[in-house]
C-alpha cells in the first residue's frame, strides 16, 4: 500500500528518537569541551622531540641533528640547524644538537614519515589537538623549547610503543656500554700482552633500526 | 591476451606502412607498450576496440608525460689498430648528442568484455614547441574526453580531432603548461618558516639581507648518519 | 529578551566591565547582550572545500554535535551565515570565489581557517594552483592546524572564536572590525592572470612578516 | 457545585478574568479597543515564544532523532538558544543586493509575517478564547492564508537571483497546487457542521459515542480522510519538508531567502512557523475538537489547554516528518496534488455527502454506514495510490 | 548563496541574469551551481542550461580543488607520495594507499607478506563499507532529507574511524600501507573490534534501508532517474558501482583478482536499469558481500611478517620502467602510473581517478530531467573532489 | 466611518492607476493585487463580510497567481519587465475617453438625487441567510455559474497547453 | 458634506471604472489590457454592494449574490483570458495587442 514504506521510516526515527534517551547505541554524542575525547594510544597528531631529562629538557635531547628527517618531510614542514659544538647526550657521549629545530604546523600533515626514519627515536608523534589559535605566525612555529617533551609524557601518551623503544635504547646502551667496556679491556689488555692472544671479540653492536 | 609483438604483427598486416613499434618496459611489471605514429592512429585504435580477440572496449587511462630535450652521451667502443704495432687499442669515443624533446600520450586499454589488458599505446607529439599535436582517441573513447582535456591542460599537448579541448583544472586565461618538466611556478613566496630548496631561493630573493641566522640551505649540507 | 545580561560574559573583566559601567550602564547591558547573543549563534556556511570538510561536516555530526553550541545551522547562502569555515585547500581558481563568498555575507562575520591547507597551502603550498593560505586575501579570527583537525579541534576553535566574540567591545580602538569605519568591510575579488592570481595578496589584509630568527646558534 | 467546578470555572475564565482585571475600570468604548489590543499582544506574545521555543525543540528533536543532544549550552539546556539567535539576527547587516526591487524585498517578509498573524485572528484557543468570532470564519481564515503566497513570490522575485526565482515559480506552482486539496479537504467538516464560524464548528464536536468517545471528526472515516489530505496539504502549504521545494537546500541553495539576510530572513523563519501554527491550530479546530477535552473525566483541565496541546501534537508530527523524509521533485508534488489529493477530497465529498444522508440510520445499518464510508475511503485511496506508485517498487537484483 | 555570482561573465552580485536564446526551446536560463553550492560534494560546478525546469545543457567545470598532487609527487620520494594519496579521496584513504603500493611493488617487483595482504582485504572492505554508508548518506541529502540518513551513516563512520585511527593513528589519513607491506601489524584487540564491527553492520545496514530503501518519496525520486545504458557506460571508461548498475559484471577483485581475493567467496551485485536507484542499492548490496569478505578474512587471517623485511623505507629507488598498478576501489577502479628513471622520485606520477572518469556521462545522464535530478545524479556519481581534480 | 471609507476609496483608486500607468508589470500586477485588497476592505466596510473573504480569496490568493504566473511565462528574460513605451496617441485617446466617461458618471452620480437609506445600522448578511438564498431563490444561476466554471478550467488548462503537452500544468 | 454614503461609494465606484477603462484602452500589453477589463468589473461589484447597502432594501441579499456570482465569473474569465495570453505568446513571442491582430497562427 502507498505510504507503507513511509511509515516504517517514520518508526525508524521514533525508533531513534526514544533510544537515544536510554540506549548509549543510539545517543553517541561525545560533549566535547567537558568529557575529553579516548584517544587511542596511536593517535597522532603533531610531531615532539623526546628529551630524556624533564629537568633539563635542551640538554637530553635525544635528536643529533641529522637532518634525516627534514629531508625526508614531505611537505616540508622541519628546518633544522645545527649546532657547531657538540653537547654530551643523556649518556654522556658527545654529540651534536639541533641549535634550531622548528616545525611548522601549519604545514604539517601527520603523516608520522619523520617518526619512521628517524634512527634515533628521537622525534614521536604528539596527541595534542587542542592547539587553535588567534595568530598564525609565531603560535604555529614549534620552537625547539616547545617540541622538546620528556620521555615520561612520550611513555603516558604511546606506553607500548614507548615501551619498546626504551627497551631498545637500553639495549642499545647496554650493548654500547659492553661495548666499550670490552673496548677498555682490550686495550688495557692489549697494553699489559702486547703480543697476547687476541682479545675476546666485542659484541657487535647492532645498527640502530632504522 | 595476446602479447604486444603479436599485437603489432596483427596491426601492421592489417595497416601496412602505419609506424607502429613496441616500447619494451624494463620493470618487472613488463607492461610493454605499442608506440603509434599519427597517421592511422584512430583507426588503429577504433580496430582495437572491435577487434574480436583483443575488444579493447574500455580506455582506461590516458596521461602525459613530458620528455624534455637531453644530452645523452653514448660511449662507443671502437678497437682502432696501433699505428706502432702493438695489440689494438680499444678506444671510447663519446659522443655527445642532443635527443630531441617530446610529448607523448599513454593510453592504457582493457577489455571488460573479456578480461584482459593492458594494451598501452603511446603517441609522441614531433617536439614539446610547435608541433604538440597528436591525433585525439576521443571520437574511439569517451573515457578519453576529460583525460585528453587533461593533457592539454597540464602538458599543452594539442590533441586534434577533440570534441571540446579547453582547459580543464587551470582557469582559461592561464598561460603555462604546469606539468612540463620545465615549468617554473609563478613567484607567491611569502615567508616561511622553514624554507627548503628553491623556497630558499625566493626567500633570498625577497629578502635580499637574509636575516640574521641566514638559512643555510639545510637539504644541501645535509648529513645523514647511521 | 533583556533577562539574559546575567549570562557569563569571561570575555570581559571585571575592570572594564567596571570602565564601561562608567560609560553608561546601558552600554554595558546592550554590549554584554550583544556579544552573548552573537557568540552562541554563529551560524557557519555550508561550505567544504577539501578533506577538511569531511571533519566538519563529522563535527556536526552525533558524535561531536557542534549544535550544542548553537553552530548546527549550516546555512547554504552566505547571506544568512556568520561564519566563514575555510575547511581545505583553496586553490588560486577557487580563490576568487571565497573571497567573493566572503564579501556575500552580512557583517559582523567570522572566518575560521582549519586545516593546514588553508592557513598555509599546508603539504600542498609546493603546487602551483594553491593558495598560500586563505589570509592573503580575508582577515582570518582563529587559525586550526592539523591535517584534517580532528573534529574536537574544530569545536575547540569554535569555543575559542565565541571567547573571541565575547571579547569584542562596540566602542573604542578595540572594538572589531565590523564596528570600525576605518577597516575595510569590502575585499578586492582576486582576477585570473595568466600566470597567477592579480593581484597574488590582499596588501590591506596581509603582510608578509619580516622575520628575524631570534634563536641563537 | 463542587470544588472541581469551581476550580475548572475558575481556570477556564481565568483569562476572561485577567483581562477583566486590567480592563475593567475603562469606560465602554475604551475598554473594546484596549480589549481587542490586549488580545493582539496576548497572541503576539505567545506565539512569539511558541515559535521561539518550536524552532528549539524542533533542533532538539531533530538532534535526538539523530542520536545527538542538540542546543543544550545556552542557558539550561539550551533554553535560551533561540534568544540567542533573535539578538543575533537583530544585530545582523542587512544586505539587500544590487539589482533587487528595494521596495518589494523589504515588503515581502512584513507582508508575509503580516498574513500568517491575520489568520491567528479566528482560530478558538479555547472555549470563550477567539479574537474575532466571525460568521464566515473559515472563509477568512484560508483567504488571509491565500495572501501568503504572494509574499513568497515577491520574495523570490524582488531578489533578483535565479535561484530565487526559480524558487518563486515554484513557490507560485506548489501554493497553487496545494490550495485546492486543503480547501477540499474541510468542505466535508463545512457540510457536516453547517457553518463556517470556528467556534460552532467546535461546538458541533461536542459529546460523546458511547459515553467516552468524543466525537470529532476525525474519528469517522470521512473526517480522517479529510484530516489526512488536510494535514498533507498543510505540510505543503507551509514549505515543510518534505514539500519545502521552494528553499530546496541541495537545488537552489536557500530559494527565495536566498538574498536575505538579518532580521528579514528571521521574519521568514517566524512567519514560516507562524503559519505552521495558524494551520495545526485549524486542523485541531476543524478535525481534532477544537478546545474539546479527549475524555469526560478530563474535561476540568481548562480548554485552552487542551488546544494547546492538540496544536502541539500536530506541530510535533510536522517536525517528525520532516527528520524522515527526503524532498519530491517539483513535478512529482503537483503530480501528487492534482491527481492524488484532489480526486481522493472530492471523493471525500461524496462520503461526507452519503454520511450526512444517513445520519439516521441505526442498529445493524449503523455498522452497514460506518463499512460502507470506510470502503469509500480506502478503496479508491488503494486504487489511485496504486496508480500514481505505478512502475515504481522494490527490485531484486541478479548476482553475477 | 547567488552561485550565478560565481559566472566568469557576471562579476557582480545582481548582475547575473544572463539569456540563453534558443530558437528552438524559448527562453533558457542558465544557471552556474558551484563551486559553493550545498549539493556538489565540494567545490564541483555544473553550468546548467535549464528550460523551466529540466536540464538542456550541462557543463562540468573542474579544478577548484586542483592542488598539484602529481607535480608534487613527482618532486617527492616514493614514500613521501603516500601520505599525498590520502587526501586524494579522503573518504576512503586505505584503498588509494593501497592503489598506489601495488602500482610501486608492480614497478619494483617488491613481495608482499600474506598477512599484509589479508589485513588490506580487510582494510580495504572495511572502507567500502565506509564508502558507500557515507555515499548513500549524502545521496539522501541531496534527496532532501534533513540529515537523519547522513547522521546514521557517520554515526556508522565513526566507529570505522574509531578502528582506523586506533591501527593507524589517523581518522582520516591513514598513512598506513607501506611498499612490501603495512606499517603496523593490527594487533588482537584491533582484529576482535573488526569482527564486531562486521558483525554489528549488517543490523545497521537493515534499518538503514527499513528508513530509505522502501521509502516511496525515494522511489520515486531515483528510479527511472539518470539512467545509463551499458555500451555509454564501457565506451566512457565508467568504473565501479556505477557500471554493475547497468548490468556490467566487471570487478576487478574478480578480474585481477589482486591481492588475496581469489581466496573469498563473494558475489557481485548487477543492476539492470542503470538508473539512480540501481546505483543506490548496488552500492547497499555490496556492502553485504564486503561483510561476507570481511568474516571470511577476518576468520582466515594468517600469521606471519607484516611487512616483507627487504622492503626498504628511506633510499627507495626502483630501476627505470613504468608500471601501472589498479584496484577496485569504493568509487570505481582506482589506478597508479609510475615511470621511474631510477631516481628517488618517480618520473612520471598519474593517478587514474575513478570519479575524474565517471563524471564524463554526467551531461548524458542529466539531459532531459530536472534539475533536482541533476543534483542526485551528481550525488550517485559519488565524487570526491581530491579525486576529481587531484 | 466615512473617513475610513475615503481612505480605502483613495488608496484603492490611487493604486489602480499608478498600476495602469506603470512600466514594469510586476510592479503593476502586485499594486492591482494590493487594489484588489482595498476592494475587499470596502466590501468589509459596506458589511459584506463573506463577498470580501470570497474576493481576498479569489482576487488576491488565486487571480493575482495566475496573472503573475502568465507575466513570468510570457516575458522574454527576467529582466525585461519593462515594457516598452505605449504609443502616445493611444495613450491620449484612451484619457479623452476615459475622462468623458469619468465626466458623464460624475455628473450622473452628483446630479441624483439618491437619498441616504433610512436603515443607519449596518445592515448584515448572515452566511447562512447568504447560503439559503443561494440554494433557494438562484439555485439555477448558482448551477450556471458551477457549470461555467467547470468549462473555463477545462478550456483554459487546453488552451494554454495546446503547444506543449507538458508545461500547462499550472495554468488553471 | 451634502453628498450621501451611496454617491460616494458611486464616485469610487466610478472612478475605479476610468482607471480600469483607460489602461485597457491605452495599453498594448495584453495582460494589462485584461487586468483593466478586471478593474472594472470591480467597480461594477462596487455598485452592486454600495446598492445594496444603501439602497432601499438590504434585506433581499440580491446584491451580495450577485457580486459573488460575479466575482466567480471574473476569475473564470482571468484564468481564459490569461491563457489565452500565453497561447498567443506561444505563437509569436509577443503579447503587445498590435501584434496580435493576426488571429491566426
Amino acid at each position: 500500500m502507498l505510504g507503507t514504506g513511509l511509515l516504517k521510516g517514520l518508526g525508524v526515527t521514533a525508533k531513534n528518537f526514544v533510544g537515544s534517551y536510554h540506549d548509549p547505541e543510539r545517543y553517541t554524542t561525545i560533549e566535547y569541551p567537558e568529557v575529553k575525547p579516548k584517544l587511542p594510544e596511536a593517535y597522532r597528531n603533531f610531531p615532539f622531540l623526546v628529551t630524556e631529562n624533564a629537568m633539563d629538557p635542551m640538554g637530553t635531547l635525544r635528536c643529533v641533528a641529522c637532518q634525516i628527517c627534514e629531508k625526508e618531510c614531505p611537505p616540508q614542514c622541519i628546518y633544522i640547524e645545527k649546532s657547531k659544538d657538540k653537547k654530551p647526550d643523556a649518556s654522556g657521549k658527545m654529540q651534536i644538537y639541533p641549535a634550531i629545530f622548528d616545525i611548522d604546523t601549519s604545514v604539517c600533515m601527520s603523516c608520522q614519515i619523520c617518526v619512521e626514519v628517524c634512527p634515533f627515536d628521537a622525534i614521536k608523534m604528539d596527541q595534542v589537538f587542542e592547539i587553535a589559535t588567534t595568530d598564525r605566525y609565531d603560535a604555529l612555529l614549534l620552537r625547539r623549547e616547545q617540541l622538546a617533551k620528556p620521555n615520561s609524557y612520550y611513555q603516558s601518551i604511546h606506553p607500548t610503543e614507548a615501551a619498546e623503544v626504551d627497551g631498545r635504547l637500553a639495549a642499545d646502551r647496554k650493548a654500547a656500554e659492553e661495548k666499550a667496556k670490552a673496548a677498555a679491556a682490550a686495550k688495557a689488555a692489549a697494553a699489559k700482552a702486547a703480543a697476547a692472544a687476541p682479545a675476546a671479540e666485542a659484541p657487535k653492536t647492532p645498527p640502530p633500526a632504522a | 591476451m595476446e602479447t604486444p609483438e603479436q599485437i603489432r604483427d596483427r596491426l601492421l598486416a592489417r595497416f601496412p606502412g602505419a609506424e607502429i613499434s613496441v616500447v619494451a618496459n624494463p620493470a618487472p611489471a613488463a607492461q610493454h607498450s605499442l608506440l603509434l605514429g599519427h597517421a592511422p592512429a584512430v583507426e588503429i585504435a577504433r580496430f582495437l576496440r572491435d577487434d574480436p580477440t583483443l575488444k579493447l572496449d574500455q580506455c582506461s587511462n590516458v596521461t602525459g608525460i613530458d620528455w624534455p630535450e637531453k644530452e645523452i652521451v653514448e660511449t662507443t667502443k671502437s678497437t682502432v689498430p696501433d699505428p706502432a704495432g702493438g695489440p689494438p687499442k680499444v678506444v671510447e669515443t663519446k659522443i655527445k648528442r642532443i635527443q630531441p624533446g617530446y610529448l607523448e600520450v599513454v593510453y592504457h586499454l582493457y577489455s571488460i568484455a573479456l578480461g584482459h589488458g593492458p594494451v598501452i599505446l603511446r603517441l609522441r607529439t614531433g617536439n614539446r614547441t610547435d608541433a604538440v599535436t597528436v591525433p585525439s582517441l576521443t571520437p574511439v573513447w569517451r573515457a578519453c574526453e576529460f583525460q585528453e582535456r587533461e593533457v592539454f591542460d597540464l602538458f599543452g599537448v594539442v590533441l586534434t580531432g577533440h570534441p571540446d579541448l579547453r582547459r580543464i583544472l587551470m582557469w582559461d586565461a592561464f598561460k603555462d603548461f604546469p606539468m612540463r618538466r620545465d615549468y617554473v611556478a609563478p613567484d607567491d613566496y611569502e615567508w616561511e618558516p622553514t624554507p627548503h630548496g628553491d623556497v630558499l631561493e625566493k626567500a633570498k630573493r625577497h629578502y635580499p639581507v637574509p636575516p640574521a641566522a641566514a638559512p643555510v640551505a639545510p637539504a644541501a649540507q645535509e648529513a645523514p648518519k647511521a | 529578551m533583556s533577562d539574559n545580561p546575567s549570562a557569563p560574559t569571561p570575555g570581559i573583566t571585571q575592570q572594564e566591565r567596571d570602565e564601561l559601567r562608567r560609560q553608561g550602564i546601558l552600554l554595558t547591558s546592550i554590549q554584554e547582550l550583544y556579544t552573548w547573543g552573537s557568540s552562541h549563534s554563529v551560524w557557519p556556511l555550508n561550505f567544504g572545500l577539501a578533506c577538511c570538510a569531511i571533519e566538519m561536516i563529522a563535527a556536526s555530526m552525533a558524535k561531536f554535535d557542534i549544535a550544542r553550541f548553537g553552530s548546527e545551522v549550516f546555512r547554504p547562502s552566505p547571506r544568512q551565515a556568520d561564519l566563514l569555515i575555510v575547511s581545505g585547500t583553496v586553490t588560486k581558481k577557487m580563490a576568487p570565489q571565497v573571497v567573493r563568498l566572503w564579501d556575500q555575507m552580512p557583517e559582523p562575520k567570522y572566518c575560521i581557517a582549519m586545516g593546514a591547507c588553508a592557513i598555509s597551502g599546508g603539504p600542498f603550498k609546493q603546487g602551483y594552483n594553491v593558495l598560500k593560505g586563505i589570509d592573503r586575501y580575508i582577515p582570518v579570527d582563529i587559525y586550526i592546524p592539523g591535517c584534517p583537525p580532528r573534529p574536537e579541534a574544530l569545536l575547540h576553535g569554535l569555543v575559542q572564536l565565541q571567547e573571541k566574540i565575547r571579547g569584542f567591545k562596540l566602542t573604542g580602538p578595540d572594538a572589531p572590525r565590523h564596528l570600525r569605519a576605518d577597516l575595510p568591510c569590502d575585499y578586492p575579488v582576486p582576477e585570473f592572470g595568466a600566470h597567477d592570481l592579480e593581484p597574488p595578496a590582499n596588501p590591506d589584509v596581509w603582510k608578509a612578516p619580516v622575520l628575524v630568527r631570534n634563536e641563537k646558534a | 457545585m463542587n470544588a472541581a467546578f469551581l476550580a475548572t470555572l475558575s481556570l477556564e475564565l481565568l483569562p476572561a478574568q485577567l483581562r477583566d482585571m486590567v480592563t475593567g475600570w475603562l469606560p465602554e468604548p475604551w475598554r473594546w479597543l484596549v480589549n481587542s489590543i490586549l488580545a493582539i499582544a496576548v497572541i503576539l506574545a505567545s506565539f512569539g515564544l511558541l515559535f521561539a521555543y518550536l524552532t528549539l525543540a524542533e533542533r532538539k528533536i531533530l538532534g535526538r532523532v539523530q542520536n545527538r543532544p542538540g542546543p543544550n549550552r545556552t542557558g539550561y539546556f539550551g533554553l535560551l538558544q533561540p534568544f540567542a539567535d533573535g539578538v543575533k539576527a537583530l544585530t545582523k547587516e542587512d544586505i539587500v543586493p544590487r539589482g533587487a526591487d528595494h521596495l518589494l524585498h523589504f515588503l515581502a517578509p512584513v507582508a508575509l509575517l503580516a498574513f500568517s498573524i491575520m489568520t491567528f485572528a479566528v482560530l478558538p484557543f479555547g472555549r470563550n478564547l477567539v479574537a474575532v468570532e466571525l460568521d464566515a470564519g473559515v472563509l477568512y481564515f484560508f483567504a488571509a492564508g491565500a495572501a501568503t503566497e504572494l509574499a513568497v513570490f515577491m520574495a523570490g522575485w524582488a531578489s533578483h537571483n535565479k535561484y530565487s526565482l526559480l524558487a518563486a515559480m515554484r513557490a507560485l506552482a506548489q501554493l497553487i497546487s496545494y490550495e485546492l486539496p486543503l480547501l477540499l479537504s474541510f468542505v466535508p467538516v463545512i457540510m457536516i457542521a453547517g457553518s463556517l464560524s470556528t467556534q460552532e464548528i467546535v461546538h458541533r464536536q461536542s459529546g460523546w459515542m458511547f459515553g467516552f468517545v468524543p466525537q470529532w471528526h476525525v474519528l469517522t472515516p470521512w473526517g480522517f480522510a479529510g484530516f489526512a489530505i488536510f494535514m498533507t496539504a498543510a505540510l505543503a502549504e507551509s514549505n515543510r519538508s518534505p514539500f519545502d521545494l521552494p528553499e530546496a537546500e541541495s537545488e537552489l541553495i536557500a530559494g527565495h531567502l536566498t538574498e536575505y539576510s538579518g532580521f528579514k530572513y528571521a521574519l521568514f523563519f517566524m512567519a514560516e512557523y507562524f503559519g505552521m501554527c495558524a494551520l495545526c491550530g485549524m486542523a485541531v479546530t476543524l478535525f481534532l475538537g477544537g478546545w474539546q477535552a479527549p475524555l469526560p473525566f478530563l474535561e476540568f483541565i481548562p480548554s485552552y489547554v487542551w488546544f494547546a496541546t492538540k496544536m502541539l501534537t500536530l506541530l510535533l508530527g510536522f517536525i517528525w516528518v520532516r527528520c524522515t523524509f527526503p524532498r519530491l521533485r517539483i513535478d512529482q508534488l503537483t503530480r501528487f496534488a492534482w491527481k492524488f489529493l484532489v480526486p481522493l477530497a472530492l471523493i471525500n465529498l461524496g462520503t461526507t455527502a452519503f454520511w450526512s444522508l444517513t445520519s439516521g440510520w441505526t442498529g445493524g445499518l449503523q455498522i452497514a454506514r460506518w463499512l460502507v464510508a470506510i470502503a469509500l475511503v480506502v478503496i479508491p485511496f488503494q486504487l489511485i495510490g496504486r496508480k500514481l506508485s505505478a512502475g515504481l517498487g522494490p527490485r531484486t537484483y541478479r548476482y553475477a | 548563496m547567488s552561485a550565478n555570482d560565481f559566472s566568469p561573465l557576471a562579476p557582480q552580485a545582481g548582475s547575473h541574469v544572463r539569456e540563453v536564446h534558443d530558437p528552438l526551446h524559448g527562453e533558457l536560463l542558465e544557471v552556474s551551481m558551484g563551486p559553493h553550492h550545498p549539493s556538489t560534494h565540494g567545490v564541483f560546478r555544473m553550468i546548467v542550461t535549464l528550460d523551466g525546469e529540466r536540464v538542456m545543457k550541462l557543463k562540468p567545470v573542474f579544478g577548484y580543488l586542483h592542488r598539484n598532487h602529481e607535480k608534487i609527487a613527482e618532486n617527492t620520494t616514493y614514500l613521501g607520495s603516500m601520505p599525498y594519496t590520502d587526501r586524494l579521496d579522503y573518504l576512503c584513504s586505505m584503498t588509494n594507499n593501497w592503489a598506489y603500493a601495488i602500482a610501486v611493488e608492480k614497478l619494483s617487483g617488491q613481495p608482499v607478506p600474506e598477512r599484509a595482504e589479508y589485513v588490506r582485504v580487510i582494510l580495504a572492505e572495511i572502507t567500502r563499507l565506509l564508502n558507500h554508508t557515507c555515499l548513500a548518506g549524502f545521496l539522501m541529502q541531496d534527496c532532501g532529507c534533513s540529515g537523519t540518513p547522513l547522521m546514521y551513516a557517520f554515526r556508522e563512520r565513526e566507529k570505522i574511524l574509531d578502528l582506523f585511527e586506533s591501527l593507524s593513528g589517523s581518522r582520516m589519513m591513514c598513512n598506513y600501507q607501506r611498499f612490501g607491506g603495512c606499517r603496523v601489524d593490527p594487533s588482537a584487540d584491533w582484529l576482535d573490534g573488526a569482527r564486531k564491527l562486521t558483525d554489528n553492520y549488517g543490523r545497521f545496514l537493515d534499518e538503514f534501508e527499513t528508513l530509505l530503501t522502501g521509502n516511496e518519496i525515494i522511489m520515486a525520486r531515483t528510479q527511472g532517474v539518470g539512467a545509463l545504458s551499458p555500451e555509454l557506460a564501457i565506451n566512457a571508461g565508467v568504473t565501479g558501482p556505477m557500471l554493475r548498475a547497468t548490468g556490467v559484471n566487471y570487478d576487478l577483485r574478480k578480474v585481477d583478482a589482486y591481492g588475496v581475493y581469489s581466496r573469498f567467496d563473494f558475489r557481485v551485485p548487477l543492476g539492470a536499469h542503470g538508473d539512480v536507484y540501481d546505483r543506490y542499492m548496488i552500492r547497499v548490496l555490496e556492502m553485504r558481500e564486503s561483510i561476507k569478505i570481511l568474516q571470511q578474512a577476518l576468520a582466515t587471517i594468517p600469521a606471519g611478517p607484516i611487512m616483507d623485511p627487504k622492503a626498504k623505507l628511506r633510499g627507495f629507488r626502483p630501476k627505470a620502467g613504468e608500471a601501472y598498478g589498479r584496484i577496485e576501489g569504493p568509487k570505481g577502479e582506482i589506478g597508479f602510473y609510475l615511470v621511474s628513471d631510477g631516481s628517488p622520485n618517480p618520473y612520471r606520477y598519474r593517478v587514474r581517478p575513478p570519479s575524474f572518469v565517471n563524471l564524463t556521462v554526467l551531461e548524458d545522464m542529466c539531459l532531459g530531467q530536472t534539475i533536482a535530478d541533476a543534483v542526485i545524479i551528481l550525488g550517485s556519481v559519488d565524487i570526491v573532489l581530491g579525486e576529481v581534480d587531484r | 466611518m466615512t473617513l475610513a471609507f475615503l481612505a480605502i476609496a483613495f488608496v484603492t483608486v490611487a493604486a489602480a492607476a499608478v498600476a495602469m500607468a506603470l512600466r514594469n508589470l510586476i510592479h503593476s500586477a502586485l499594486l492591482l493585487v494590493f487594489n484588489w485588497a482595498g476592494i475587499a476592505a470596502f466590501y468589509l466596510w459596506a458589511g459584506a463580510e463573506f463577498v470580501a473573504f470570497s474576493q481576498l480569496m479569489v482576487y488576491v490568493g488565486a487571480v493575482s497567481m495566475v496573472v503573475l504566473f502568465a507575466v513570468l511565462l510570457t516575458q522574454r528574460s527576467p529582466q525585461s519587465f519593462r515594457e516598452q513605451p505605449d504609443s502616445i496617441s493611444r495613450v491620449i485617446g484612451a484619457l479623452l475617453v476615459g475622462g468623458a466617461v469619468l465626466g458623464v458618471l460624475f455628473g450622473a452620480v452628483l446630479s441624483s438625487r439618491l437619498a441616504p437609506s433610512a436603515a443607519t445600522a449596518t445592515p448584515t448578511i448572515s452566511v447562512k441567510e447568504l447560503g439559503s438564498l443561494l440554494m433557494g431563490p438562484h439555485a439555477a444561476a448558482l448551477l450556471i455559474v458551477g457549470v461555467i466554471l467547470t468549462v473555463t478550467l477545462i478550456g483554459a488548462v487546453i488552451i494554454a497547453s495546446t503547444d506543449h503537452a507538458e508545461s500547462g500544468k499550472d495554468e488553471s | 458634506m451634502s453628498l450621501s454614503p451611496l454617491q460616494l461609494c458611486l464616485l469610487f465606484s466610478s472612478a475605479l471604472f476610468c482607471v480600469g477603462l483607460i489602461g485597457a484602452l491605452s495599453r498594448s500589453n495584453t495582460i494589462l489590457v485584461l487586468l483593466g477589463i478586471e478593474l472594472m468589473l470591480n467597480a461594477a461589484n462596487i455598485n452592486f454592494i454600495a446598492f445594496w447597502r444603501f439602497g432601499p432594501a438590504p434585506a433581499a441579499g440580491t446584491g451580495v449574490v450577485f457580486v459573488l456570482f460575479s466575482i466567480a465569473v471574473a476569475a473564470a474569465e482571468a484564468a481564459v483570458g490569461l491563457a489565452l495570453v500565453i497561447a498567443v505568446y506561444r505563437h509569436q513571442k509577443n503579447i503587445r495587442l498590435q501584434e496580435a491582430n493576426r488571429l491566426k497562427g
